[in-house]
């Protein structure tokens, strides 16, 4: 059953991500588990509660107008995904035998350090430029007086 | 014969260049400067009527400029013997639309003068395009200017009769853009006209050509079940509009029946004889019979334009020297006649701003010259003898005849249509009693409006004693035309890409027209 | 040690899900909220296919979906308290959002 | 050696480009008002730099250029679309200079904005790697959700930003889910290792086809195609125009830039699939996009429904590529995806130039209406409207009817036949509603009840704009030879 408030939710999505953090563990991902837990649940999540307080919400009527529309596309999904998966099976992956550094020599972190800042330098600055932009943005968008600035 | 003087390119650029002078000038100048440019595009064509020589078949005065590589396409115009008559006319008939819009357009003439300028080089573009896509631009340039002469300048339900008529036109002709495409595919990568003429096509694929070229070939002649935009579009346009469509747009579908569709799908044509004359006699015989109904004139003239193009497409169709040949000359007659009436009566709505035949009786007192003119036309148009249109449609119901009698007498009773309502409509506007309420306004012609008409009623006399001048101009052109058609070799049923590679007539390196082995 | 067909399936249904709330609930926090299940389904495929591989390029493509998503979060959270402020209400349907 | 020094020079006008938007954001505040001009200045300063830069690298490396351990490429290929988008942005640039004095959002983070946004844009066309174009889709779009909301004093504004963002968000959590399954088949992200593992495995698997449906999707939200076009027309009704036009160009041609790299460089392998899912899905953009511009009577909303129709067109080139045969093979398709979408730049840019000059009684006047009698009172700015409506309704002598040529063109000799035919009747229908807006402005006369008639706010930076966008129409549509042969070598590096 789907919860009214909103704020059930993301603490619903709150537990969700902390097992996801989990997985990764087992994953031997340790810092993604890591960062799952400080960027996910310190950061966005709390970003989520932040606003759904302050714009004080409650009342949450629950489905969308065009729903029986919705649930007949996903359960169209679901059953062509089973379909697929059932009729063709999947083949085990090829392991590539591609340059890329190899886990577990180093520790994890490490590993993942050391790429971002050679094979992955150039995906690295355009990150930085989104996080700019979110910045940037949630400023101007956010702010009170944006027309009043034209003189 | 090639030309080395560029005889065609400066029949384009003169009423260009005149549209675009309309930027830079005034209201009251724009006339004289569209005057200019028409007469000028005048001048340069007469003198191919002489330098045109009748003995060759093949195409004059030419020109062959590379214009796009990729795929090949050129700008590639010439003449013949078919459409040396068809530019004439047009050259022809563009000073008297200017003249006859003199004091008739009052608002924004600068605009309106440069679409009719927009409008000639268009229009003669069509007649002389060598080049399949040249072609297809000059045809489609021609929808918004002429969109816009009907909806900005015409008559009260101008809305409706502008959008009509673009969007008929527009649908009829993207499929023929298609059927080109087509055609450059399996005509041997080339978008040359004459050469396209040469090429042999399969027997299903001619049908569906046939289809496409039908429809936006049909759409613009108009035939029978198409041309239901032709009394809108006529009767909302100016004056000048109207004579522009009657005389010469409609000239360009029948143009492309025998530019196109006859020797590029000879079989086709074949298969659809019986389909085409079929609809061009319910044609002649639903646009008299509607005419004779009318009580508007202008509306009149239209239906009867339906009828009378019913006998150019059975000319075509009937695929014999002397039906082309007529039909060919019938273009030209009606042009010159159907232009005449509707001068006429844009001059009378000048007066009476009524064209209701009853507001419009008895005019043989009050305006002499005008009645005289206009029984002039009007028998021209019902086919006497003497007159240009006897001559055109005779030539017609022989090629009709060896075809079939039976088609034959069902035509012949379009011309006796003809005579009912056009003698009923002299009957009423020229001799009946004139309201007293329109009586002050009946001034007879002025020497402009004179001068506007006396050239096209020469024309009629001309044509109609002493027609050989232009017949043996296209005399061998149709010969050509059905040279060209008797061959009726078909293609073996492939894909270009299933055989092999098919001869490439115009050479080009390019990557794009590669074809593959199989798919 | 858990075959990998474990954790695509349950990416596979956490993604659905997220799918299917964005369809089907109404107030946009929550679609937002389902947008970001989308996402954690997304990176435990990569996690689970770079443990598969032995390959550090999967983990380093959820760190950089991280970081988009918390992009997209503080611009789409930003939106949402500038349009609180214009209408009072964030329910989807009163902007006509889905229409198909 | 110079660390990443070769790397650097080759993504040269990216870093001009981002450095530029930086400077511009943070001069912003030091800035007075009135001067805030000259920051415009110095991003189309930037354009011009970027732009002989990378005419300078086509004259001088015509090879393709891997960089940054190979996540991205700089190739003919991206270089035409880096110069498409260059032009594009700069004459964004110049038509939101009097537009949002008009509209008093007169912003220096705007035009950084814009930059960031094209960066994100350039990432995407040289993006050789699903990462690198992820994330330069991200950075692209996470701009323009900025962007369309800043009108704020506009009752839509926010609400489209709104609606984009979600939407926007959701395609991309599907797109990057189909990512992160191609990943798991090829045990990479690069575009190259995808195809070979592609080819490997076949197209029989089940998960390789959810993947590129699931890629296709995303990509489908990107381009506005149907079914993922619903966020298109609220969005491009409510965002301020220069944002619009921006939209409808830039990141249409990034969008189709990025897509037809991904479908061809990495699951080239799967053409046969691809192209029947393409195939539907170009039938029914177009229908749908032509259909429904019919009835709407606010300008920019028709224009939206036109460019979903004109992305159904795009499409079918594209169609044509993956049904290519024999040696030439998807060249003439795609090469005519480029031509298409080029040219399409041109007469939609010019098309939002005229709405954005016209105002009625202090606001923006976008309804159809609006525009009644426009010719009698500006009437060049009526002609210019024109010719730019008759371009998107594909008539001759303009740059609207080349593009359908060779679109078109393509499809025949692919064999789609019916396809064209099919499209062509729509473009007939299409004719409808852009003739419409020259009904009302040349054959209406104006109410005398009307209180408050519409007229221009001209500006030299808008003439500019104008002008370029009129030549380009003209220009390209009497002799599109050096468009198409530049195109045409463009494609070739593509693998």
């Amino acid at each position: 059953m789907a919860v009214r408030n909103p704020i059930y939710s993301a603490l619903a999505l709150l537990i969700t991500l902390f097992h996801v953090a989990g997985l990764y563990v087992t994953l031997h991902a340790e810092f993604l588990a890591a960062v799952q837990i400080i960027v996910y649940a310190g950061a966005i999540l709390v970003l989520y509660l932040f606003v759904v307080m302050l714009l004080n919400l409650r009342q949450d009527i629950r489905y969308h107008r065009q729903w029986p529309m919705a649930a007949a596309v996903g359960v169209t999904l679901v059953i062509e995904t089973v379909i697929l998966a059932a009729m063709k099976g999947w083949t085990a992956p090829v392991v590539a035998t591609g340059t890329e550094t190899i886990v577990g020599e180093t520790g994890n972190t490490e590993a993942i350090g050391d790429v971002l800042f050679s094979t992955y330098l150039f995906p690295f600055e355009v990150a930085s430029l989104i996080l700019l932009v979110a910045m940037i943005g949630a400023i101007i968008l956010a702010k009170k007086d944006i027309g009043e600035r034209e003189a | 014969m090639t030309s080395s003087f560029p005889w065609l390119s400066l029949l384009l650029i003169l009423p260009l260049a005149g549209a675009i002078a309309m930027y830079f000038v005034t209201e009251s100048t724009a006339r004289w400067i569209a005057l200019a440019a028409t007469l000028a595009d005048l001048f340069v064509t007469l003198p191919l009527w002489w330098l045109f020589d009748p003995q060759a078949s093949q195409m004059q005065f030419t020109e062959h400029v590379a214009w796009i590589t990729a795929p090949p396409i050129y700008y590639s115009l010439g003449l013949d013997g078919i459409s040396l008559p068809l530019v004439l006319m047009t050259a022809g008939i563009m000073p008297l639309c200017v003249l006859a819009s003199w004091n008739a357009i009052t608002t924004r003439v600068r605009g309106f003068m440069a679409m009719l300028l927009v409008m000639e080089t268009a229009m003669v573009g069509v007649f002389i395009a060598l080049d399949f896509v040249l072609f297809y631009v000059f045809w489609e340039a021609m929808l918004i200017p002429m969109y816009l002469l009907i909806g900005v300048w015409g008559g009260p339900n101008r809305l409706y009769a502008a959008i009509k008529f673009f969007l008929y036109t527009l649908a009829g002709s993207v499929l023929l853009l298609v059927a080109i495409l087509v055609l450059y595919f399996y005509g041997g990568h080339t978008f040359d006209i004459l050469a396209l003429s040469q090429g042999t096509y399969p027997a299903s694929l001619q049908m569906w050509l046939f289809l496409a070229f039908f429809a936006a070939f049909a759409v613009k002649v108009p035939m029978f079940p198409f041309h239901t935009w032709l009394p809108d579009a006529h009767v909302e346009a100016p004056t000048a509009g109207s004579v522009i469509l009657a005389s010469i747009l409609l000239k360009m579908g029948a143009y492309g029946f025998l530019r196109f569709s006859l020797p590029m799908l000879p079989d086709a044509s074949h298969a659809f004889t019986p389909m085409m004359v079929a609809l061009s006699i319910v044609a002649i015989i639903y646009g008299a019979y509607m005419a004779l109904a009318q009580v508007d004139l202008k509306k009149l003239i239209a239906y009867s334009s339906v009828s009378h193009m019913g006998f150019v497409t059975l000319g075509l169709f009937v695929l014999n020297q002397q039906g082309i040949e007529g039909a060919v000359l019938q273009m030209v007659n009606h042009g010159i006649t159907t232009g005449g009436l509707f001068l006429c009566v844009g001059m009378i709505y000048e007066r009476t701003h009524s064209r209701l035949i009853a507001d419009n009786a008895g005019l043989a007192a009050p305006m002499p010259k005008y009645a005289v003119l206009l029984v002039i036309f009007a028998l021209s148009s019902l086919g006497l003898p003497g007159t240009n249109s006897f001559v055109g449609e005779f030539l017609v119901l022989v090629g009709t005849f060896l075809w079939s009698k039976v088609a034959t007498a069902f035509a012949s009773l379009g011309i006796i249509l003809a005579a009912a309502y056009l003698l009923w409509m002299i009957q009423r506007v020229v001799f009946g009693i004139p309201s007293p309420h329109y009586l002050p306004k009946l001034r007879d012609l002025t020497q402009r409006e004179f001068a506007t008409l006396v050239p096209l009623a020469l024309l009629v006399f001309w044509i109609g004693l002493y027609p050989n001048p232009l017949v043996s101009r296209m005399h061998e052109s149709v010969t050509n035309t059905l040279a060209s058609m008797s061959r009726a070799k078909l293609a073996p049923t492939t894909h270009p890409s299933a055989g092999g590679k098919a001869p490439l007539l115009v050479d080009s390196g390019e990557p794009l027209i590669i074809q593959g082995t199989s798919r | 040690m858990i075959p990998l067909s474990y954790y695509l399936l349950l990416s596979g249904i956490v993604f659905l899900t997220g799918v299917i709330g964005v369809l089907l609930r109404r107030n946009i926090i929550i679609i937002l909220l389902s947008v970001e299940l989308m996402l954690n389904a997304t990176n435990i495929n990569f996690v689970a296919f770079s443990q598969y591989f032995h390959h550090v390029a999967g983990q380093v493509f959820v760190f950089f979906a991280l970081t988009v998503a918390a992009a997209e979060v503080a611009v789409g959270l930003a939106i949402i308290i500038a349009l609180y402020r214009a209408k009072s209400t964030i329910n989807i349907d009163e902007f006509q959002l889905l229409k198909w | 050696m110079s660390l990443y020094g070769a790397d650097l020079l080759a993504l040269l006008p990216e870093l001009i480009i981002v450095v530029t938007a930086c400077l511009v954001i943070a001069l912003d505040p030091i800035t007075p008002a009135s001067r805030r001009d000259l920051l415009a200045w110095l991003s189309v300063g930037a354009l011009a730099l970027c732009l002989g830069i990378t005419g300078w690298q086509i004259s001088t490396l015509n090879v393709r250029v891997s960089a940054f351990s190979d996540l991205v490429v700089v190739d003919a290929y991206a270089r035409f679309w880096k110069i498409l988008l260059y032009g594009v942005a700069g004459l964004t640039i110049f038509m939101s200079l009097p537009y949002l004095k008009a509209e008093r959002i007169h912003l220096g983070e705007y035009y950084g904005f814009i930059l960031l946004s094209l960066s994100g844009m350039m990432v995407m066309v040289s993006g050789a790697d699903l990462l690198t174009i992820y994330l330069g889709t991200e950075l692209m779009t996470l701009s323009l959700y900025v962007m369309t909301g800043l009108n704020r004093s506009k009752p839509h504004s926010l609400e489209a930003s709104a609606k984009y963002l979600v939407l926007g968000a959701f395609s991309s959590g599907i797109l990057l889910y189909g990512i992160s399954l191609l990943y798991g088949l090829a045990g990479s992200t690069k575009l190259v290792s995808i195809a070979d593992a592609i080819g490997t495995r076949g197209a029989d698997d089940s998960l390789v086809l959810i993947a590129t449906i699931l890629i296709a999707v995303g990509f489908g939200f990107k381009l506005a195609a149907v079914p993922f076009h619903m966020w298109t027309p609220d969005v491009y009704q409510g965002a301020p125009t220069s944002v619009t036009a921006f939209m409808a160009v830039a990141a249409k041609a990034a969008s189709f830039a990025a897509f037809i790299r991904v479908f061809v460089e990495g699951l080239g392998g799967l053409k046969a699939d691809w192209s029947l899912l393409f195939l539907f899905i170009s039938v029914i953009t177009l229908v749908l996009g032509n259909v429904v511009a019919i009835v709407q009577t606010n300008i920019k909303r028709m224009l939206a429904y036109s460019s979903i129709a004109h992305a159904g067109y795009a499409l079918i080139g594209f169609v044509a590529a993956g049904r290519g045969v024999g040696a030439s093979g998807g060249t003439p398709g795609l090469a005519s995806v480029m031509i298409y979408l080029a040219l399409y730049s041109f007469m939609t840019l010019g098309a939002f130039a005229v709405i954005g000059m016209l105002r009625k009684g202090g606001v923006e006047g976008e309804e159809i209406e609006d525009f009644t009698g426009l010719a009698k009172r500006q009437p060049l700015a009526a002609f210019l409207m024109l010719i730019f409506m008759g371009s998107l309704a594909g008539i001759p002598p303009t740059a609207g009817f080349i593009g359908k040529f060779y679109v078109f063109m393509a499809a025949v000799e692919a064999g789609l036949t019916w396809l064209a035919a099919i499209a062509l009747i729509f473009a007939a229908v299409s004719a409808y509603y852009y003739m419409r807006v020259v009904m009302v402005m040349y054959m209406r006369d104006p109410t005398p009840s009307s209180v408050a008639l519409p007229h221009l706010v001209t500006s030299p930076a808008l003439s500019f704009v104008l002008a370029c966008a009129v030549a380009g129409v003209i220009l390209f549509g009497l002799y599109p030879d050096p468009l198409v042969s530049f195109a045409l070598q463009s494609v070739l590096t593509l693998k």
